[in-house]
């Protein structure tokens, strides 16, 4: 069982580290051969033979990564690693889009290059700030806020009340169902071009999955600590407070982290029908028309890193908060 | 069936009234379970009186219905037929006086609450301030030997130490009558016998009322004034035996004659229609 | 006492649905008077209350169609039009529902690969884990139009390339379900098929795949409502080739409310079909493996 | 025969009625063309589809093609369709909008997606600032639709005359209560649908002669399609998936753009260089968001044109 | 502590060798888990030899190391010092031979499975034939009294019946040695007499040898020819004792004086170094 179960490497740390680091300069060999000539890969395809290469040679790196890392006794160690496997992995595909962009001189209008991409992120910070403010800071966070809020809100009224459950489960299930796109018209139609259209549509996204997880929470409790709390004659605000809201909590941050990803798709599918001119969407759609392909990319890099951040933040004010979760201790 | 309290009879005019208050009452009292299998006969006909300061334990095979009897009683199951009385109230207004602690079977302790914590949940729902929370806690957690845990999680304990903490939980508002469904099934028998012990003190100083599920045959003898022997399909009880031993007992009494006849009573009375399945 | 139970679920749904309707018609007065009354006075027309009444519910291009615009709308558009018809909601449902169709699959099967990759590859794991995530937020119809341009390129064209997108939607939920499944089994299963010496392939089949199996519905029922928002995104760009989200944006381009609603009404019909027949398939499984209803 | 793909620039409309023609009545399979025309869409840049290799040619606008020469794409004008700009602005009276100056301080609803060089040039031209400073305008990305000028979100939305002017028609705003300035009038009218491809494909003699032939029948395709606008109308909706277009718009759409057909010193399909150069000038005076920063070469051939016959 | 089997000395040459061949060969055993909070001495200087045909039970106080030891011998834990040898391999090579039946402390059934079903889960990982298969399972089931219930998912049964199961599952495939944690803590008094006899009657018939933890003194003596004492904190062996009780054993014989005697042997070994923490 132990056998089965763990990673099995011979290999002594230091020779790992070793052969992680001929992984890397395998890597950066093949890039600086190919990355400056545009078109290399078309005119002498020899040189493809270079990117198995590099994928078996960062594949073998983050294998000696991840064994030293489920090997190694110290926290820090293990902290690190997991940031080093994933960034060497992103690399990795980094590294080949770069490749294959300027090995085979792929029209920048079509797909960039990762380097200009970043060029462009550190040269346009500011119009991108600006549309960050616009789309992230504006119209998610309301919309997260109040569609999550009232969620959670509607769920805590009709949890007691079976038949309001019955009545409004089936609607809500129906309308979650609904693909939000068609929603986002109507509400630039209803609340105008600025944020506040976009916040709605966030908010109708958020909504329902608060209130399905939410109301699912509450009835996940354990009937023996419900059983007990009948014993005391702990009223409707004890029983929630000391059962339903902690046995709820995981659920509700599900619902939490699930639609902060949504919020962002939701608010910039919005921004598709019409918006002032500032936002991520307005600024993904214009710069397509305008062959910027460099600044589109930037753009998606900048709701890649909010909606990634934004759910590691919620992974880890969970993880604080629901400290005691089977779940949450296997992991720490 | 139908079967009454042999031993303090309950119906007798001559019983002296101040001897010994009536605190369950039960009468004549069935519960059927409505399952898709149909329904579930796990109380039947069931008649019992209990008073204050008895220890009664309820005894019987897996399935008789110890649970279904002891939750009815705790206002958290209804009987179907018959009637319960609780301390002269129905058993819902015996709940809402907070009358009764019970413990589990399980220890169902709060994994986001430390032991502490946990025994607190009760007092802080009776409003009880927060330094005689403190020391409530304090005293029932050193009772059950726990005095070194008091912030620990409840995960970070074996199941036997769990188990303990939820018994200082219900000992811990010192409730007028203790409802206990199994509660030292999990632990070895060593600390059994030192609970068994602190148990017995507890009940003796504080002359509180007791009603105790075991499986135990020497359990049920060392602890009880009157063991209900109960048999299922349909749930009902077969036998009440009253004890003849005296209120003090000690481990040692295990050996004595008395109580080897008495273990040999319940387990007869046991083994009288039971069959394996 | 089942049926009263149903009784009960019936008429809860009839009172809310009722409510529902008082609301909608009460919103669409509100919404609409602003525009009519605001063009009444353009015209230095006098009017009346039952004059905005009755226009209100009858417009053309209302801020909110009513409920019985839209059934009219979705009546002419369903059963007046022959099903092959490129004015018939039918024909684009069955454009749309293929493509839905084939990115659930497609988006199934990758997400179980993914997870089973996930579950027993420590740094399958810890390489890609996160970037299953962060995949999730990049908006997905900022790349959709370029997907479709590009595997246009390499000469996929009508259903793959809108499956494709539905696929990206819909295998998340899938991955992020299943590694929970696939690692759901108790510790003391794991260890009894370790003393039997099962192999891999034992504990797969005998014990990982069997404990997830609620979790895969549970994920695959998120799934295909996701493959439906996938596939409507993927129409919008390439708005002249049928399906719903064409109609969507046709009726979007050319003002038609009314259309937009009948489209999103089938849209959520669908929806709603395809994820009740994914609870459907779910408990005929559940029952052969004796699981309660 | 020879296959040949053609990118438009929208979705199925009359706007594109005499390649429709030319493919129903049959005009490229005479020229031995086996035609695909694939539709476009809001949010499907024409440019990027050819680059990609999705097409051999494509409707495009000519700021935007150039644009794209710009960043790297040498697309070149094989073939100019439509002579005159159909694009205005569409503002309401009661907003108190009669002169161009007048829309200083109120809210413009204006496309984007490559679309937004004449409104861009026109307001440099008036001096007036887009950026939301004070003395300016407010810009909003306008959608699919013109409606916010129904809704009071806008007070002036873009329009195309054979199109979304109709719809403010049927909106039921009468020509009385508009104000509409025509880009055109304006003088910052920039050449609209064009066709284009790559330079890399134009060195390919065989191309040449397939594109020759192909504009041959699309013009074809365009006389008849000017000459019979419900005819055209009719195939146009008939090549229509959405099922969404009506047939009075589209007679009305296929009758206004016949009128941007004319103005042609040649035949339909000729690009008057003189006509180029006005709108390279246009594009390089604006001096906010610069389109093109200098003059572009080669970005137009009557190699094409002059093989075709025409 | 250094403690050496004293009634069958393992080193003792004189030892006739086919009297008893030795199945495990625990020598001077050690196991420290690793934990947040330190280090956790779970087994301390194990010393312990048992021969086939042996039944060994293992009793002490809650996290004595009763199932780790026999965890260790199962191979799903290893030790950190020492050695162990069972069948006269490592443990890893008894299980991947396929040497022992373990029974755990809770059923551990498949609810996605039969009864039948979840017996046959061995026997299909075995590639026995479906019709062996079949046998097995009908004997076994039969054996532990849930004939009957084949076709139930573990659900439909109450946890006694399922803890049944889990014990014709474990021997249904007839190994050996059979381990058993706390096989009958779950069931009433007279169901865990009846399997004890059971497994009384299936250990003399087949010359197997058991491993046995238990919590119960009676149980552990009316079973076992060894009795191992555990004492906790760190986990060692406070003493073995070599039951005089002859292999054929009923329930009357727990009013025998040798059997009162030799439990309470048990009882003051195991109070010996006890103290409730
Ligand atoms: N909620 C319920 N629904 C249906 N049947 C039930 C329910 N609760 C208990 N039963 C049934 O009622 C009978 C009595 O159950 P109960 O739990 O009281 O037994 P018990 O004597 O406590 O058994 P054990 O010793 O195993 O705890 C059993 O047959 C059981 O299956
Ligand atoms: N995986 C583990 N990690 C850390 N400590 C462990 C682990 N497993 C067991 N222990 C500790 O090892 C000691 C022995 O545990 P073990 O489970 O063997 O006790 P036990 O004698 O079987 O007790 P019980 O009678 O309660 O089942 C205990 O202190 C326990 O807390
Ligand atoms: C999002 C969006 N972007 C641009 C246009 C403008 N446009 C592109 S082609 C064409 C011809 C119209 O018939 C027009 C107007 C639009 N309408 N919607
Ligand atoms: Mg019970
Ligand atoms: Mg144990």
């Amino acid at each position: 069982m132990t056998s089965a179960m763990t990673f099995n490497t011979q290999s002594a740390p230091v020779s790992r580290l070793v052969l992680i680091a001929a992984g890397a300069a395998a890597l950066i060999l093949s890039l600086w051969i190919t990355g400056g000539e545009p078109g290399a890969y078309s005119r002498q395809p020899v040189w493809l033979v270079l990117i198995p290469l590099m994928l078996l040679g960062g594949w073998f790196a983050m294998e000696q990564l991840t064994a030293l890392g489920d090997r190694s006794e110290s926290k820090a160690v293990a902290r690190a690693v997991n940031l080093a496997v994933p960034t060497l992995f992103a690399v990795l595909l980094l590294v080949l889009w770069q490749l294959i962009c300027t090995g085979f001189a792929v029209p920048s209008v079509l797909l960039p290059a990762p380097g200009t991409i970043g060029f462009t992120f550190f040269s346009e910070l500011e119009t991108l700030a600006k549309d960050f403010a616009q789309t992230w800071l504006k119209a998610v966070l309301a919309g997260w806020l109040i569609g999550c809020g009232s969620g959670f809100v509607v769920a805590l009224l009709i949890d007691r009340s079976p038949f309001l459950q019955k009545g409004l489960m089936p609607i809500g299930n129906i309308m979650s169902s609904i693909p939000i796109v068609g929603i986002a018209p109507i509400m630039v139609m209803w609340f105008g071009f600025d944020w506040q259209s976009k916040a709605a549509v966030v908010v109708i996204m958020t909504f329902f999955p608060m209130l399905v997880n939410t109301l699912a929470g509450l009835h996940a409790s354990d009937n023996l600590h419900l059983n007990l709390l009948h014993t005391y004659a702990g009223n409707r605000r004890q029983t929630l407070w000391y059962v339903q809201l902690p046995a709820a909590l995981p659920f509700i941050f599900n619902a939490l982290k699930i639609n902060s990803t949504l919020a962002l798709i939701g608010a910039i599918v919005a921004e598709f029908f019409g918006t002032p001119i500032v936002g991520m969407g307005f600024r993904i759609s214009t710069e397509v028309g305008r062959m910027n392909m460099d600044m589109v990319w930037a753009t998606i890099l900048v709701a890649a890193l909010a909606g990634s951040i934004s759910y590691g933040l919620l992974a880890l004010l969970e993880r604080k908060l629901t400290f005691w979760h089977p779940s949450t201790r296997a992991a720490g | 069936m139908d079967m009454t309290v042999n031993t303090q009879p309950a119906s007798s005019p001559e019983r002296a009234k101040e001897e010994a208050r009536k605190i369950i009452a039960i009468e004549d009292l069935s519960l059927v379970f409505e399952t898709n299998d149909g329904p579930v006969n796990a109380l039947s006909h069931i008649d019992l009186d209990i008073h204050a300061g008895d220890f009664v334990s309820f005894i019987g095979p897996s399935g008789c219905g110890k649970t279904t009897l002891l939750r009815v009683i705790a206002d958290l199951e209804r009987q179907t037929e018959g009637s319960i009385q609780v301390d002269g109230t129905s058993p819902e207004d015996a709940r809402l006086n907070r009358l009764y602690g019970y413990v589990f079977q399980a220890p169902g302790l709060f994994p986001w609450r430390t032991i502490a914590g946990n025994c607190k949940v009760p007092l802080e729902i009776f409003g009880m301030s927060k330094e005689q929370q403190q020391r409530h806690v304090d005293k029932y957690l050193e009772l059950v030997g726990l005095g070194d845990f008091h912030k620990k999680f409840p995960w970070q304990l074996s199941g036997g130490m769990q188990q303990r903490a939820s018994i200082a939980r219900a000992l811990s508002f010192e409730p007028e009558l203790l409802l206990m469904d199994e509660p030292f099934g999990a632990l070895d028998e060593i600390t059994r016998d030192h609970l068994n012990l602190e148990l017995l003190k507890i009940w003796r100083e504080t002359r509180k009322t007791v009603v105790f599920v075991t499986h135990s045959i020497p359990e049920a003898v060392l602890l009880s004034t009157h063991i209900v022997v109960m048999s299922p399909r349909p749930g009902r009880i077969a036998k009440i035996i009253k004890s003849p031993l005296p209120r003090e007992r000690t481990l040692e009494d295990r050996e004595s004659p008395e109580f080897i006849a008495l273990a040999q009573e319940v387990r007869e009375a046991l083994a009288n229609d039971h069959r394996i399945n | 006492m089942f049926k009263s139970l149903h009784k009960s679920q019936a008429a809860a749904l009839t009172l809310m649905v009722l409510a529902l309707l008082v609301l909608w018609y009460l919103g669409a007065l509100w919404l609409n008077s602003d525009l009519l009354i605001n063009g009444y006075e353009r015209r230095n027309i006098d009017w009346s209350f039952s004059q905005l009444l009755a226009d209100a519910y009858s417009m053309k291009r209302p801020l909110l169609p009513t409920p019985d615009q839209i059934a009219a709308e979705l009546y002419k558009s369903i059963f007046d039009t022959k099903i092959s018809s490129k004015r018939s909601l039918v024909y684009h449902t069955g454009i749309t529902l293929s493509s839905t169709l084939l990115g659930f699959l497609m988006g199934a099967v990758l997400g179980i690969v993914l997870a089973i990759g996930i579950v027993h590859n420590r740094t399958l794991e810890r390489s890609l884990m996160p970037w299953v995530i962060t995949s999730q937020t990049i908006p997905i119809l900022a790349i959709a139009p370029m997907i479709i341009v590009v595997l246009g390129a390499l000469n996929f064209t009508g259903l793959v390339p809108k499956a494709i997108i539905s696929m990206y939607l819909s295998f998340f939920p899938v991955t992020i379900g299943m590694v929970k499944g696939l690692r759901a089994p108790d510790k003391l299963h794991m260890e009894l098929l370790a003393t039997y010496s099962a192999k891999p392939g034992e504990f797969f089949w005998k014990l990982r795949w069997p404990t997830a199996l609620p979790y895969l519905f549970a994920s695959l029922k998120i799934a295909i409502a996701a493959s439906l928002v996938g596939a409507i995104v993927a129409e919008l760009p390439t708005g002249a080739q049928g399906g719903l989200g064409a109609r969507l944006l046709s009726g979007s381009y050319y003002g038609q409310t009314v259309q937009i609603w009948a489209a999103l009404v089938v849209a959520a019909v669908l929806g709603a079909v395809l994820v009740a027949l994914v609870g459907m398939m779910e408990r005929k499984i559940n029952r052969r493996m004796g699981i309660a209803a | 025969a020879d296959p040949l793909t053609l990118q438009l620039k929208w979705v199925t409309q009359a706007q594109f009625g005499g390649y429709y023609v030319a493919l129903a009545k049959g005009f490229y399979e005479e020229e031995g063309l086996d035609m695909t025309v694939k539709p476009g869409g809001p949010d499907i840049a024409p440019p990027q589809v050819i680059a990609g290799g999705g097409a051999d040619v494509i409707v495009e606008w000519m700021p935007a093609a150039l644009a794209s020469r710009e960043k790297g794409l040498p697309l070149v004008n094989i073939g100019q369709i439509f002579n005159k700009s159909g694009m205005m602005l569409t503002c309401l009276k009661d907003s108190g909008i009669e002169q161009p100056m007048d829309v200083v301080d109120k809210t413009l609803g204006v496309w984007f997606f490559g679309n937004e060089y004449p409104f861009l040039a026109w307001m440099s031209k008036l001096g007036i600032a887009t950026d939301g400073s004070e003395g300016g305008v407010t810009v909003l990305k306008q959608g699919f639709n013109v409606d916010p000028i129904f809704q009071g979100q806008a007070d002036c939305v873009s329009t195309m005359n054979y199109n979304e002017y109709g719809q403010v028609l049927d909106g039921g705003l009468t020509p009385e209560e508009l104000t509409v300035f025509s880009y055109e009038d304006q003088g910052v009218a920039m050449l609209e649908d064009g066709l284009y491809t790559t330079e890399e494909k134009l060195a390919d003699p065989e191309m040449v002669d397939k594109l020759a032939r192909f504009l041959k029948a699309s013009v074809k395709g365009w006389k008849y399609a000017a000459e019979h606008p419900e005819e055209a109308a009719e195939i146009v909706l008939e090549y229509d998936d959405t099922g969404a277009q009506t047939e009075d718009h589209q007679i009305r759409m296929a009758k206004e753009v016949a009128k941007l057909l004319e103005g042609n010193p040649k035949e339909i399909g000729y690009l008057d260089p003189a006509a180029f150069d006005r709108t390279v000038d246009i594009l390089l005076s604006g001096d906010s968001a610069p389109v093109i920063t200098k003059k572009p070469e080669g970005a137009w051939t009557h190699e094409v044109y002059e093989k075709s016959g025409l």
